[in-house]
């Protein structure tokens, strides 16, 4: 179980890295990150941490009303 | 040496049974996720925090989803239909 | 093999409810769905079904006309 | 153990063969019908019915797939390259 | 191990096929592939060969420069 | 018999860990070369060969996405969050 927690958290880091690459880099004229890239990565980083966060606490609450429910 | 052993392959049913439904739970959660991403929040990335619209918009948008997950998944067994 | 078919149908209905979610929920002003919005996911879902019928059929089809070819 | 019943490794690599080509077809089949209805329904869902185009759209989409898939099944085998 | 790697041919195998079908076949008023869509295929799967290997030489440049910083 | 024998759960955990290890670099490549190829390749596939500001945006574009991997690593590992 633990090693299938390890493999979970290691999926959403790849789609974090995707996502924030699709959304900052666009430019591949060199071949180095620019400052306002990282800028960019740094906070499309900051803001998807906090939404999954925002939404797995929303998910447990309405996870946990529809085990009472039962 | 199963054959000998019932409980065991009970066992490790349950197991497997436990790691499909977990396996769901992670799946639904991640697509919930990237969808309401997509939604509410901006892509320009001007600031590193979420603002008070987008949170509002992440709150509704999870209420949302489940709301549709209840209802297709009552539409699949209402209809007779196995879960696809 | 079982619960592979099992994972399968869960991978698919959360496939369709991504699917009809996007197309038909765009209005993040209230927390419930809307009538219009409920009418939308019902056929979407319908719809899909459907779809995923009609394509099993014709893929089965395919698959045993190459089973006879070889 | 295994090793004094190399049967016994063949039935489970001969299971573990039959799993990934069953897990090959599944995933074929998936990207296939996610590609069909993308191309061939209309997203506004004024009905819940599929119409006598989309049904032969969905026919006609499903053969081509198909086609492609064998197409670039051909060329990598007689390329000589492995299948990637 | 031998048949992971087998997974992950067939599913980089399976992605080549929905990419190529995406970009080249959007007429379905026939159902044979026309012979411009065959063209279409066939350059972009070579593409696509070519550009992953391409990938695979720079990712493994990298990795093994990292394997050498630790 | 596990129990009897620790060393031979190692092995398994150790296995497990090498196989999560590459199911992760494997995404991390399919993930990096999916994207690549939408950010520089014609899709219009008038030729069958990569041109040269293709290629070289690949090269970049590899090398980019591989420094936007580590910084954001250091990211989580320096707010001490784990990978997620």
């Amino acid at each position: 179980i633990d090693h299938l927690q390890l493999r979970d958290s290691l999926r959403m880091y790849n789609s974090l890295v995707e996502r924030c690459f699709t959304d900052c880099v666009d430019n591949f004229t060199r071949k180095t990150l620019q400052k306002q890239e990282e800028t960019c990565v740094a906070r499309c980083a900051e803001k998807y941490l906090k939404h999954s966060m925002r939404v797995g606490l929303r998910f447990a609450e309405l996870n946990s009303q529809a085990a009472t429910q039962d | 040496m199963a054959a000998n052993n019932p409980a065991g392959i009970d066992k490790e049913q349950a197991f497997g049974m436990a790691a499909t439904e977990m396996e769901y739970r992670v799946e639904l959660f991640n697509r919930l996720a990237q969808t309401c991403f997509n939604k509410c929040v901006d892509k320009r990335y001007k600031e590193a925090e979420l603002n008070m619209g987008e949170n509002s918009c992440i709150d509704r948008c999870v209420s949302k989803y489940w709301q549709v997950n209840g209802m297709i998944g009552q539409m699949l067994s209402a209809g007779g239909h196995p879960p696809m």
